[in-house]
């Protein structure tokens, strides 16, 4: 059951402090430091499915978060949609297309599969920048008559940020289940050893299509909320390599394969990008001190901080998800 | 007896390299059948094409009543013919119980995770495991991994077993308890086939004995017969006359 | 078109290097880009302080670039190699990052160009960029020597020899660490090089590297892994494609076009193209 | 006379599982030495402890009276310690002169480089006929052959051949084991590892019986084709 797991009341902890802390005083800055932070916990925790839990690197994970603000932006303003549907079903179109383009490049393995992500997230982008309903490459933009159904731009970019909260809540709690799950069961199988599961008798085709479409879901979700709270959306911003590749090394600081590292890796990684920013001296070398720490933890610690923590306490296996 | 396994012609081919060529044998219910040859005689191949991870190339092979060629693994395995790998494949960072669990939870009674868990449990018991469950599988000796090989394929409650060099790089005291095992695996109605070349342990194990080499059925029998069979302990022994004619060169 | 066939044999010499790489040592080198943009920047370093010829300033570059890919070697993929491809896909980034960071502070991220013409070359109707010529002639030379290098001396069959059995290659007396990491940095100067050239074509910035990055993947997959010759090919029939297909449609869309390819090529040969061939 | 090759009380194994439980051997120059025994005994692990691609844990290897315990396997191979090892293990894309050319590439042994080539075809005709092929393109025989010419053209001070006969047809192992005599008459000291017992016993001058990691029996290998413990460890008959 996961009422049982404490990391499940962590969550639920979690989320609560992201709504309560910037509700006090109504602290906008705060808040707009908070949603940053739970989008990069929603995208990390989401790739963790992947790379975590199934071994499979995704490099384009970041497709799926521009794809959902896309089609939110287009379904809000364009058809007038609300924005809670237009989420929704932004997330449900972008899952759909993960399992058809899943089901193509899930046939590859290791760094041929890592490759052909790579391939779709740029086949996307340069899609969607001849793309003319979407405005090509200067993007769409949303009028400010847009927020009016909400009694305004302030209210509705207060719900926006519940909104956002409320799915990296989901995120971290979908992790969790499936973690415990017999699902999550066969995907550790597939990551340990896909043909030993196959042959123990995971049907790993249908596991690997399932996850990826699964994995592509809340990010498209958050991404049409967050594009939504931006109120405009560019190919360039929308489907940013880099982005996609600082999930990673969220994942990585944290600890791939667990809840929680995935979750402390994102705050950790926001946390020291807007300390380095902030700092006049650093803030030149943001990058190069992120690539030195990503390099020392690859080298030194490939469990992130989470897999430190389980080499030195055994026992916390069974504790920290 | 009734076959449970029927082979009939199958043929495995990597490139220009015949593997196995056109072989055919049955394994009647409740039976040991051993499979020996020389090293790349095309054992483990057959095995492969058997559970289903390579596809045949012609033949046909029936399985409890089905036709199971070219069907994939797991589904293979759902059918009730569960198997064991000669290099031994641990799911490293997972628990060994968690290894179980994943044989349980996808073989044969496909069972729920809680269900599957006590299953491993008892499992683990049986294959005198209990006290390593919560250990991860990358810890485990050779002789535990081994071990935990048969307790996984075990768990999927096969009909059939196969089981891969269950005994190489084992102790004489190991080796004794693996033999134990089998023949209560055995003896609790799961039929097996197995892959062996400790010939001590094969012969006193098996029902009945095929013996492979260049991918070819050499012959088929009971233990006594083949070992006493001349083509076979020319495969196994070589010639004693060719090393005399060797040396006489001189 | 014929432009496009020059500059793809660019494309070619970029993707050799990191064709190499994956090839010898089984890692994606994700520094390719930082690097390629590092040639671009010390082509305009060089042509700035030392007033020489650009095609010889090429040479300088090429041996700090096989210098620069050792020491990388031995910091960033020595310690992953044998372990999971995320590890050292990761560490190249890591590199990356690094480079790319150190790169923006010195260079920001505005446009340089190299400013250096050669006379074009007339043919009937068509006029040719000297620039273009040179670079594809360069790219050529370079190419043809590494394939040379590989097949006919000694050290280069040494590395072919580590890539297709490391073990063996011990067992002969071979130091695979050292064939590894002076392969690295062959294929780290090859990348240098092909920056280098490109300074002559086009204005630049320091995030350059990651255009040119991935066409070097689309080049490298569409040949087959560890085939040299095979990306310089492959190379120049990307920028042929690229160059038949702008009088027809807008130029934005060729990405859409080398992508899709590259997926589809990925998902059907994952030997490449020419890899049924050889096989 | 001094052992060529000495390997004293030596432990190693893979990971966590120890394999070797103090081995320890001598090898005399010229002779002909093999090493018997059931499918993981550790024959194979033996040599690979001597020649450094296992590392020793415990135990010491000395080559031509110098110890070598510690250094890597291609510091070892530059010395003359020399495997054939199982499975062949060829370079497939390089030629089959492209592989002999990489026999050769120790400093020691590139000297006499032109000189061994034209020695090892002399020894497998078949290989010179073939010498521009890929080397995966040969025939198990022929890939079995040009393992050996690899070895050969090292200038071998140790020549150890792990599993000569595997997967071979019976006419291609006498040829092969022909050869490996003719290589013993010219002075070259060998360590084989080998399935086929008899063959290997009636070739050999001195025999080590390897179980569970452990010399049980050692002598001239004429006296141990006699033991019948040696034929119970192989049959169980």
């Amino acid at each position: 059951m996961i009422l049982r797991r404490p990391s499940f009341w962590l969550i639920l902890i979690l989320s609560a402090a992201f709504v309560y802390l910037p509700l006090r005083g109504q602290n906008v800055p705060l808040r707009e430091d908070l949603v940053l932070v739970a989008v990069a916990i929603i995208l990390s925790s989401n790739l963790n499915l992947m790379i975590g839990y199934t071994g499979y690197v995704n490099f384009g994970h970041i497709v799926f978060y521009g794809l959902g603000g896309y089609i939110g932006l287009y379904l809000t303003t364009a058809r007038g949609w609300n924005l809670v549907v237009a989420a929704l079903a932004a997330g449900v179109a972008v899952s759909f297309l993960a399992l058809l383009f899943g089901v193509g490049i899930l046939r590859l393995r290791g760094a041929y599969f890592a490759l052909a992500t790579i391939g779709v997230l740029q086949a996307v982008q340069a899609f969607v920048i001849n793309f003319d309903p979407w405005g090509r490459s200067t993007g769409m933009y949303m009028s400010f008559e847009a927020y009016k159904s909400w009694g305004g731009a302030m209210r509705a970019l207060w719900l926006d940020y519940y909104l956002v909260i409320g799915v990296m809540a989901l995120s971290l709690i979908l992790s969790l289940a499936i973690k415990i799950s017999k699902f999550g069961l066969g995907l550790f199988a597939i990551r340990e050893n896909e043909d030993a599961a196959s042959v123990l008798g995971v049907n790993t085709t249908v596991y690997k299509a399932i996850v990826y479409s699964v994995s592509a879901f809340l990010p498209a979700v958050a991404g049409a909320l967050m594009f939504f709270k931006n109120g405009m959306i560019d190919p360039f911003v929308a489907f940013e390599f880099s982005l996609s590749l600082e999930g990673i090394v969220m994942l990585m600081l944290g600890g791939q394969g667990t809840v929680t590292g995935a979750a402390l890796g994102a705050g950790m990684y926001e946390w020291l990008r807007s300390f380095l920013l902030t700092s006049p001296k650093l803030s030149d070398f943001q990058l190069v001190i992120a690539g030195g720490l990503l390099l020392v933890v690859v080298l030194f610690a490939p469990g992130g901080l989470i897999g430190w923590v389980y080499r030195l306490l055994p026992r916390a296996r069974g504790v920290i998800e | 007896m009734m076959p449970l396994l029927e082979v009939k012609d199958v043929s495995k081919r990597f490139g220009g390299l015949l593997a196995v060529s056109n072989v055919s044998f049955t394994l009647n219910q409740g039976e040991i059948l051993g499979l020996i040859g020389p090293n790349g005689a095309g054992k483990t191949t057959l095995f492969n094409v058997v559970n289903g991870v390579f596809k045949s190339d012609g033949g046909s092979i029936n399985f409890d009543g089905h036709d199971i060629a070219g069907k994939s693994p797991h589904r293979v395995v759902q059918m009730g013919l569960a198997r064991t790998h000669q290099i031994v494949q641990p799911l490293n960072e997972m628990t060994v119980r968690d290894n179980v669990t994943v044989g349980a939870c996808f073989g044969r009674e496909y069972l729920g995770l809680n269900a599957a868990r006590r299953v491993a449990g008892d499992v683990l018991e049986q294959v005198g495991m209990g006290a390593r469950a919560n250990q991860l599988a990358r810890s485990l000796t050779i002789a535990g991994k081994k071990r935990l090989e048969v307790a996984r394929a075990l768990a999927a409650k096969p009909k059939l077993l196969l089981l891969d060099e269950v005994l190489a790089g084992l102790n004489p005291t190991e080796i004794a308890k693996m033999i134990e095992l089998v023949r209560s695996i055995r003896d609790s109605g799961v039929s097996v086939f197995m892959i062996e070349h400790l010939m001590q342990a094969v012969m006193n194990l098996s029902d009945r004995i095929v013996v492979l080499n260049f991918g070819q059925k050499l012959a088929e029998g009971r233990p006594e017969e083949v070992a006493r069979n001349p083509q076979v302990i020319e495969a196994y022994l070589g010639d004693p006359n060719i090393a005399e004619k060797l040396t006489e060169k001189n | 078109m014929i432009d496009g066939l020059l500059v793809g044999s660019v494309y070619g010499l970029a993707a050799m290097g990191l064709s190499l790489i994956w090839g010898v040592m089984n890692v994606i080198n994700l520094t390719h880009g930082a690097m390629i943009a590092l040639g671009m920047f010390g082509m305009y370093v060089l042509f700035g302080a030392i007033t020489g010829h650009p095609y010889v300033l090429l040479l300088p570059e090429i041996g700090v670039g096989l210098l620069l890919g050792v020491v990388v070697y031995w910091v960033a993929i020595h310690w992953v190699i044998g372990r999971p491809m995320l590890m050292s896909l990761l560490s190249t980034f890591a590199v990356n990052m690094i480079i790319i960071g150190i790169g923006t502070a010195v260079w920001t991220t505005s446009p340089y160009n190299v400013n250096f013409n050669l006379p074009g070359l007339t043919v009937g109707s068509y006029t040719f960029t000297g620039n273009h010529i040179a670079a594809a002639v360069a790219a050529l030379i370079l190419a043809l020597a590494l394939d040379l290098f590989l097949r006919r001396t000694r050290p280069g069959k040494a590395i072919r020899a580590v890539s297709d059995h490391r073990e063996a290659a011990e067992l002969m007396g071979i130091s695979s660490t050292t064939v590894l990491s002076i392969a690295f940095g062959i294929g780290i100067a090859m990348a240098i090089a092909s920056g280098a050239l490109v300074a002559t074509l086009f204005p630049f910035t320091i995030l350059s590297g990651g255009t040119y990055q991935l066409k070097s993947f689309v080049v490298t997959v569409l040949a087959g892994l560890g085939k040299p010759l095979g990306a310089l090919v492959a190379g120049v029939l990307l920028g042929l494609l690229e160059g038949a297909v702008t009088p027809f449609m807008a130029a934005s869309w060729i990405p859409l076009i080398e992508f899709t390819l590259f997926v589809v090529v990925l998902v059907a040969f994952p030997r490449g193209i020419f890899g049924k061939v050889a096989a | 006379m001094a052992p060529v090759l000495q390997i004293e009380k030596i432990e190693s194994g893979y990971g966590e599982v120890q394999v070797l439980w103090g081995i320890s051997l001598e090898v005399e120059a010229g002779k002909l030495t093999t090493i018997v025994g059931a499918n993981g005994a550790g024959k194979t692990t033996t040599l690979r402890t001597a020649m450094g691609s296992v590392r020793p844990w415990h135990g010491r290897i000395f080559l031509e009276g110098e110890e070598v315990t510690r250094l890597s396997a291609h510091a070892k191979a530059g010395r003359g310690l020399v495997l054939v090892p199982e499975g062949r293990q060829l370079f497939p894309t390089l030629s089959v002169e492209e592989n002999l050319e990489m026999g050769g590439y120790s400093t020691r042994a590139r000297k006499r480089q032109r000189a061994n080539l034209e020695r090892v075809y002399e020894l497998f005709p078949r290989l010179k006929e073939r010498r521009k092929q890929r080397s995966s393109t040969l025939s198990g025989g022929e890939q079995q052959m040009l393992a050996m010419g690899r070895g050969l053209m090292q200038e071998p001070v140790v020549l150890m051949i792990d599993e000569l006969s595997l997967g071979l047809a019976p006419v291609l192992t006498q040829q092969l084991f022909l050869t490996l005599k003719s290589l013993r008459g010219q002075g070259i000291t060998i360590v084989l590892v080998e399935q086929n017992v008899h063959l290997a016993l009636a070739l050999s001058d001195y025999t080590y019986v390897l179980a569970e990691g452990r010399v049980t029996i050692q002598g001239e290998s004429r006296q141990v084709a006699q033991m019948d413990e040696v034929r119970r460890a192989y049959l169980g008959l």
